[in-house]
């Protein structure tokens, strides 16, 4: 196995599926979806590959590749996986082919569709792997293109503008990312996310990017990715964006796309702007309890079911958030122990895996109750949907349960560490916190409620029950819910050894 | 050192004059002399290669497109001559490319810039073969994609059919 | 013999049960009800195991943990506790459950969704038992929240009709809020103690260094660390257990089917939040040791307790719906067990949660048999006259109906009541708990026999009433043997032979002869004398001809009993203050997002990036991209960005040369970066 | 002043007749041109210090100058081709007219 590139083949297979399948032009539909789901499926097959052959031990990057691309710029095509990565990849396997069955039904140009996700798979996974900022804003940017196609051609009513807008938002926040890094590189030499956090943490960053100039790149690099995932108040493209997308897309802006925000955060932003990232996590803090408390609130005012959910993702992806910077804030404090900041990091990244989960269940449930309806998606056009459909509503019921944070599923663990962990770190955010557990149990049961309960209504009128294929795709999710529910161990074995590392050296340069 | 005299004054006076001149067939004319004047500047520095070049794609090519688009778009042999510029918006030029002039003179001369070498590095042209086709090749094949797509893309533009399509 | 390493058994069965009830089809109820019953009693048969395990060593907690993931260097763990509390209380909920899922065969068999109810009904089980047998809070909140599930799947049972679909959102909202405290009191004390083991030889959270150490840290205000979890922790406490002030979800509960009440919403769930308090009660009472701390956790315990006892007997008087009468004066009896933990005995809260839940089950399947019969009359103003037709619900309702009120020594309510109010007149803090426990005891005696005569006495008031007929033997005897239980459970704590309580403590109680607390027991036996008096003589004597006519107190006070009939005005109070600052909340964050975040995140971007050439474009995709609201704002900042824009191709150019020559003086009078 | 700086003043000299060309003319082939002229100045500036300036790898000056000449070439072409679709679309080439960019 040693020999073989599996990281490049990881990224790599999709991306063959991608060019298979543009070339297959007029094909019928089920041999597109067929192939587009089988190259989707590598990444899952090739993520429990490198599963077997991982070393949890490890804490460094595993199946490195590492080639001069550009020497002139001390460019490098750099892989590497660690136990976030693994993790993350793994998460991509799960949900990408799910998010493909959720198109089965799409018969508008299916092989372009399948074509342009498994760009968008490939450039994700691309995202998970690169370790050289040029590889990795290559795939990072590269994913925009698929998704805004995606989006556009086969969104809802308000499609284009969605897309465009997601596009403007992303690029723009790219931009101050890229100059940022621009002058990282330029007084580093490095683009290496190794290097430039060993350089970081023996304070060779902030002495070379000394004052007003190191901020901005921070800041520059901070705007980046807090509209990817999107942290408060920079969310605003992602309610429409979510809405419009059609379900597959969806699930996967939710599932994957907003994790590599997240994992930027914790790959980029955190090592290599330590105490940038401690100086402004006082302020940062609050942004995220921002999201996670008004996301909750602002999702009970909407009526549009997926502009619901849009809104528990970004109060869900807020958690993260807060734990990573309730441990920046915490990170030199007399008497920190690593206990709580390892548990609020353990925290993040189950939040991270089992938010995706969870969410593409239940985006895709909302993508069989936008079929049925016909395209609707008003909360009031349904009603009493578990008195014609059970299977649908037991089996939707599970990621509604799992999302609010039901213990002995996915959703709960990850919350609970996080909580556990920022505790100890800022009782007072982690206190206000709990609001926004609250507001996300009120709006979904209120959804749950309403579209479920009652007399049938609306669409809820002869709602027919799950085909076999969507019965497999949320069975085997809500399995999956119930598995790491009951036994998180399977995950953070992964990355256990990783994150302890992380917080046993919480010091500032 | 005369020899650049002369050059630059030709270079200059042909500039300027074509570009004040109300009739542009005579103005591309004039350039045409600019051109061939800076390829002799290119001669008289040791870059033969290069005052070829300018040769054939300025005093050559880009002049023939020049002509056929002053031909192409008048309507009548009047148009040739065209109106006098806004008053206003030709101080602000002057004033403009004063500034800018004075200001790059300025640095130049401001600058120290060392000891210059004596004679130029010697470059043959197989030299140069060997360095577009080994290391700058992709500087050379994206050159190449540029012109294949410009030539294709003034081709379709200026080819557009005539039903008001933008 | 079962071990503690073995008590997983306990809630395993149901759970399996649960499983296989949702995997058979919709028509399978022969097999999920089997299975469901199967389960329960295998249940019942290892926790008299257990029991008997428990009762040998009564003063051992014997723990077994185990690893459930590893965090860190360490590992969160679980583990299981076998101590008499644990085993008393699974054989209690596994007997009763028993008898309630028995009933149940009866009451549901036509329903079309039986099999799913019977599923539900073993996942509330094993999650109940769940809470019981673990020795690591993490594993009982699991359960906790599990137990909060299958609840909310029973209340919203008929999901169908939108009462009981609000309720059991309501039911499940309201103790969410009860259970973030629970949850922020769990991770304080994770945080505090490293661990959330209640027993580990010496290093649990109960064990005496952890404790030590924790009370002697002063958090805030002067209160200990210990102060702070044990209250957080109550409130999770107060979520469940249907206290004052989140006592709200509890009587809308009764929007489930009947054996649902019985079991969960007087027998077993409801008791959790007594059983937690009484299962932490090492930490909850740490702080007493630190005489100068502003307030003691048991304090506001004992105080809450003893305003939901009031509160619940007070608005239970003036309801009609047979079972909203049995939930107010369950939520008065579970402040009688708050009230008695709060004054330092958690064994006679214990004590009265073994009895209550034998009694107040019966009630309950009592009502459900009478409601049964009466095709779904729930009004006790439209029933009447029961006595005739329905024999064996009649007594067995009526000695349960004695046990509440507490009639004197023959009744298990009795002697466990005696005992709360023993010790809350030992309770040397205040003795205000006390006298509004006594005050309870007259009103639970006064409103129980207004319920009985309402309901059996007298003749029938309505066509439903006149036609109800004594139900199958499959529900009339669990109806007896909970009966039985309910004389016989109170011989196991009389003040003469504490032999519960003593298990309960693993030492031994001292037992104080009848006449030591002679001169308390008579009055109270006086108070429930009064009040069985006075509600006889207001409603036993002269008793409604019909169904419309008014209620007695009603034509003396009408504003009161109004008043009351509300329930003391609190869902409207929340309405008015938490829900509509909800409203108000999630309206902000929508305008916010709307008009605010939008606009201002996108008007930076354009002023960074899309300033230019694209202007027109951005415009339009930021107007039809779902800016509808803040469109004006941006149209605004398009047309200033746009006016810059003259579309001339010189300006561009003259601006791009003057700015270089602007910034080459710059950086030459600047003399360099 | 050495050869060096003499070359740097005649482009510079040449940019700013280029500039002022493409600055005051409003005929788009004139302002065309005069951008051609400033590129020129561009190119001179290239030769004259791998003439003159400071020893580097032997042929980089002039590499450059072919690709940017190259360039220079296409951007003519589409630029005319520009001038010529304009012209079809309002029959006229002022520049003046031609401010469709206008938001």
């Amino acid at each position: 196995m040693s020999s073989l590139p599996l990281l490049s083949l990881i990224i790599l297979v999709p991306w063959a599926g991608a060019l298979l399948l543009a070339f297959l032009g007029k094909a019928s539909a089920a041999a597109a979806h067929g192939l587009a789901l089988l190259f989707s499926f590598s990444t899952l097959a090739l993520g429990l590959v490198a599963l077997a052959g991982f070393d949890p031990a490890v804490t460094g990057p595993q199946f490195s590749e590492s080639h001069t691309w550009i020497r002139a710029l001390n460019v490098r095509y750099h892989l590497g996986l660690d136990g976030m990565s693994l993790l993350l990849v793994l998460l991509t396997g799960l949900v990408s082919p799910a998010a493909l069955l959720a198109a089965w039904k799409n018969d508008r140009d299916p092989a372009l569709f399948g074509a342009l996700f498994l760009l968008l798979q490939g450039a994700a996974l691309g995202v998970f792997l690169a370790l050289d900022f040029f590889p990795w804003f290559l795939f990072w940017e590269l994913s925009l293109v698929p998704a805004y196609f995606l989006i556009r051609l086969w969104g809802g009513p308000g499609g284009t503008a969605a897309a465009y807008q997601f596009v403007v938002y992303t690029i723009g926040g790219s931009a101050f990312m890229l100059l940022g890094f621009a002058a990282l590189f330029g007084t580093a030499g490095t683009m290496d996310f190794g290097e430039l956090a060993a350089l970081a943490a023996k304070g060779e960053i902030a002495r070379l990017l000394p004052g007003i100039a190191g901020t901005a790149v921070f800041v520059g690099v901070l705007l980046g990715l807090a509209v990817k995932v999107p942290l408060f108040p920079f969310h605003s493209w992602l309610p429409a964006t979510y809405a419009e997308a059609p379900a597959g897309a969806t699930m996967f802006l939710t599932g994957i796309m907003s994790k590599m925000g997240v994992y930027g955060f914790l790959r980029i932003l955190w090592p290599i702007f330590p105490d940038h990232l401690h100086a402004a996590a006082p302020c940062l803090i609050w942004l995220a309890l921002g999201g996670v408390v008004f996301g909750a609130w602002a999702a009970m005012r909407q009526t549009d079911i997926k502009r619901m959910m849009a809104y528990s993702s970004v109060n869900h992806l807020a958690y993260c958030l807060l734990a990573l910077f309730a441990v920046s804030y915490a990170t030199g404090r007399d008497g920190l122990t690593g206990e709580a900041a390892g548990a609020a990091l353990a925290g993040t990244l189950l939040q991270m895996f089992n938010h995706g989960l969870s969410a593409a269940a239940l985006f895709f449930a909302l993508g069989v109750i936008e079929e049925r309806a016909g395209g609707k998606r008003g909360i009031a056009n349904f009603g009493g949907v578990r008195t014609a459909a059970p299977v649908f509503a037991g089996l939707c019921g599970v990621a509604l349960f799992s999302s609010l944070g039901l213990p002995g599923l996915n959703g709960f663990v990850g919350e609970f560490l996080i909580f556990r962990g920022a505790w100890g770190l800022h009782p007072v955010a982690t206190s206000v916190a709990t609001l926004g557990l609250l507001g996300t149990a009120l709006f979904l049961l209120t959804f749950w409620q309403r579209v479920f309960h009652g007399p049938a209504r609306g669409a809820g009128i002869g709602f027919a029950d799950v085909t076999g294929r969507e019965r497999l795709v949320l069975a085997l999710l809500a399995a999956l819910m119930l598995l790491f529910g009951v036994l998180p161990g399977l995950l953070t074995k992964l990355f256990n050894p990783l994150v302890t590392a992380w917080a046993g050296h919480l010091t500032l340069p | 050192m005369i020899a650049f005299v002369v050059i630059a004054v030709i270079v200059l006076a042909a500039a300027s004059v074509a570009m004040c001149l109300r009739n542009l067939v005579h103005s591309v004319l004039l350039l045409v002399g600019c051109w061939a004047g800076i390829a002799a500047f290119y001669l008289w520095a040791g870059a033969e290669f290069v005052a070829f070049a300018q040769l054939l794609v300025y005093v050559g090519a880009v002049s023939m497109l020049s002509l056929f688009a002053v031909l192409l778009t008048r309507r009548s042999f009047h148009d040739l001559d065209i109106a006098p510029e806004s008053v206003t918006r030709a101080t602000w030029a002057l004033l403009t490319a004063g500034a800018v002039a004075g200001v790059l003179v300025g640095t130049i001369l401001g600058s120290p810039l060392g000891k210059v070498a004596d004679s130029a590095p010697p470059v043959s042209v197989r030299q140069l073969g060997e360095e577009l086709a080994g290391p700058q090749v992709a500087g050379l094949l994206v050159v190449g994609v540029i012109l294949t797509v410009a030539l294709l893309g003034g081709v379709v533009i200026a080819a557009q059919d005539k039903e008001g399509k933008q | 013999m079962i071990t503690a390493e073995q008590l997983w058994l306990i809630p395993l069965l149901p759970l399996l049960a649960a499983g296989l009830g949702a995997l058979t089809p919709r028509r399978g109820l022969a097999v999920a009800s089997g299975a469901a019953i199967a389960g329960l009693v295998g249940s019942f048969i290892v926790s008299c195991l257990a029991l008997r395990t428990a009762l040998a060593h009564p003063a051992e907690h014997a723990a077994y943990n185990f690893t459930w993931f590893a965090l860190g260097d360490g590992a969160v763990r679980l583990g299981w506790l076998l101590d008499p509390l644990t085993a008393f209380m699974c054989v209690m909920v596994t007997f009763v459950g028993s008898l309630i899922f028995i009933f149940s065969l009866g009451y549901m068999k036509e329903d079309p969704n039986a099999a799913r109810f019977f599923c539900f009904l073993s996942l509330f089980a094993a999650a109940m038992l769940g809470i019981l047998i673990s020795n690591s809070l993490l594993s009982l909140f699991v359960s906790w929240e599990l137990v909060g599930l299958a609840s909310y799947l029973l209340i919203g049972f008929w999901f169908h009709k939108p009462e009981a679909a609000a309720a059991a959102k309501k039911a499940f909202i309201t103790t969410r809020i009860g259970d973030l405290g629970f949850l922020l009191g769990l991770v304080w004390l994770y945080d505090a103690t490293g661990t959330l083991l209640l027993f580990d030889n010496g290093a649990g959270a109960l064990e005496a260094p952890a404790l030590g150490g924790m009370a002697a840290q002063v958090a805030m205000f002067g209160l200990p660390v210990t102060t702070g979890i044990g209250l957080l922790l109550f409130c999770g406490a107060v979520g469940k257990s249907g206290q004052f002030p989140l006592h709200v979800w509890l009587p809308d509960a009764m929007e489930g089917p009947t054996p649902v009440s019985a079991l969960i919403h007087a027998a077993t769930m409801v008791a959790a939040g007594v059983f937690l308090i009484a299962r932490i009660y090492p930490l909850m009472a740490a702080d007493l040791v630190m005489e100068a701390a502003p307030i003691h956790a048991l304090t506001v315990v004992a105080f809450i307790g003893a305003i939901t006892a009031l509160m619940g007997a007070v608005i239970a008087v003036a309801q009609n719906d047979i079972k909203r009468i049995l939930a107010f004066s369950t939520v008065s009896q579970l402040g009688y067990m708050m009230l008695a933990i709060g004054v330092g005995s958690w064994t006679a809260a214990i004590f009265h949660l073994l009895t209550h839940a034998f009694f107040k089950a019966l009630l309950f399947l009592g009502a459900g048999s009478v409601i049964h019969a009466a095709h779904h009359e729930q009004d006790i103003r439209r029933l009447g006259g029961l006595k005739g037709h329905m024999k064996a619900t009649f007594g067995t309702f009526a000695i349960g109906m004695m046990a509440l009120a507490g009639v004197p020594f023959v009744f298990s309510g009795f002697w466990s009541k005696e005992a709360i109010l023993h010790a809350a007149h030992e309770w040397d803090v205040s003795h205000l708990p006390l006298y509004a426990g006594l005050c309870a005891v007259v009103l639970t005696a006064f409103y129980m026999t207004r319920l009985m005569a309402e309901t059996f006495f007298g003749k029938a008031r309505t066509e439903e009433a006149s036609h109800a007929h004594e139900n199958s033997a499959v529900m009339t005897v669990p109806l007896v043997l909970l009966a039985i239980c309910s004389i016989l459970l109170g011989f196991l704590g009389t003040p003469a032979h504490p032999w519960l309580q003593s298990q309960l403590l693993g030492a031994e109680v001292e037992a104080h002869g009848i006449f030591e607390g002679a001169g308390l027991m008579i009055l109270s036996i006086v108070l429930v004398g009064g009040g069985i008096g006075l509600g006889w003589f207001i409603y036993g004597r002269n008793l409604r001809a019909m169904a419309t006519d008014k209620d007695p107190l009603e034509r003396a006070s009408p504003g009161l009993i109004a008043f009351l009939g509300k329930r003391l005005m609190f869902d409207e109070l929340y309405a008015a203050t938490a829900g509509r600052l909800n409203t108000f909340g999630a309206a902000f964050s929508d305008f916010m997002d709307r008009q605010v975040w939008g606009g201002l995140v996108n008007f930076t971007g354009r002023f960074g990036l899309f300033s230019g050439w694209f202007s027109r474009d951005t415009d339009e995709g930021g107007l039809n991209g779902g800016f509808d609201a803040g469109s004006a704002g941006l149209r605004g900042s398009g047309k200033f960005y746009s006016r810059r824009q003259s579309g001339d191709a010189h300006g561009y150019l003259r601006t791009v040369a003057l700015g270089f020559v602007v910034l080459v003086i710059a950086v030459m009078l600047g003399g360099g970066w | 002043m050495n050869p060096l700086q003499l070359c740097l003043v005649l482009s510079a000299l040449l940019f700013s007749v280029g500039l002022g060309a493409a600055l005051s003319r409003s005929h788009a082939i004139l302002v065309l041109l005069g951008v051609e002229l400033m590129l020129n100045a561009a190119n001179l500036n290239f030769i004259a210090f791998w003439r003159y300036g400071p020893p580097t790898a032997p042929a980089d000056g002039i590499l450059f100058v072919i690709f940017s000449i190259a360039v220079a070439a296409a951007e003519a072409a589409v630029g005319l081709a520009l001038v010529i679709a304009i012209y079809r679309h309002q029959k006229n080439i002022r520049l003046q007219e031609a401010s469709k960019l206008k938001g």
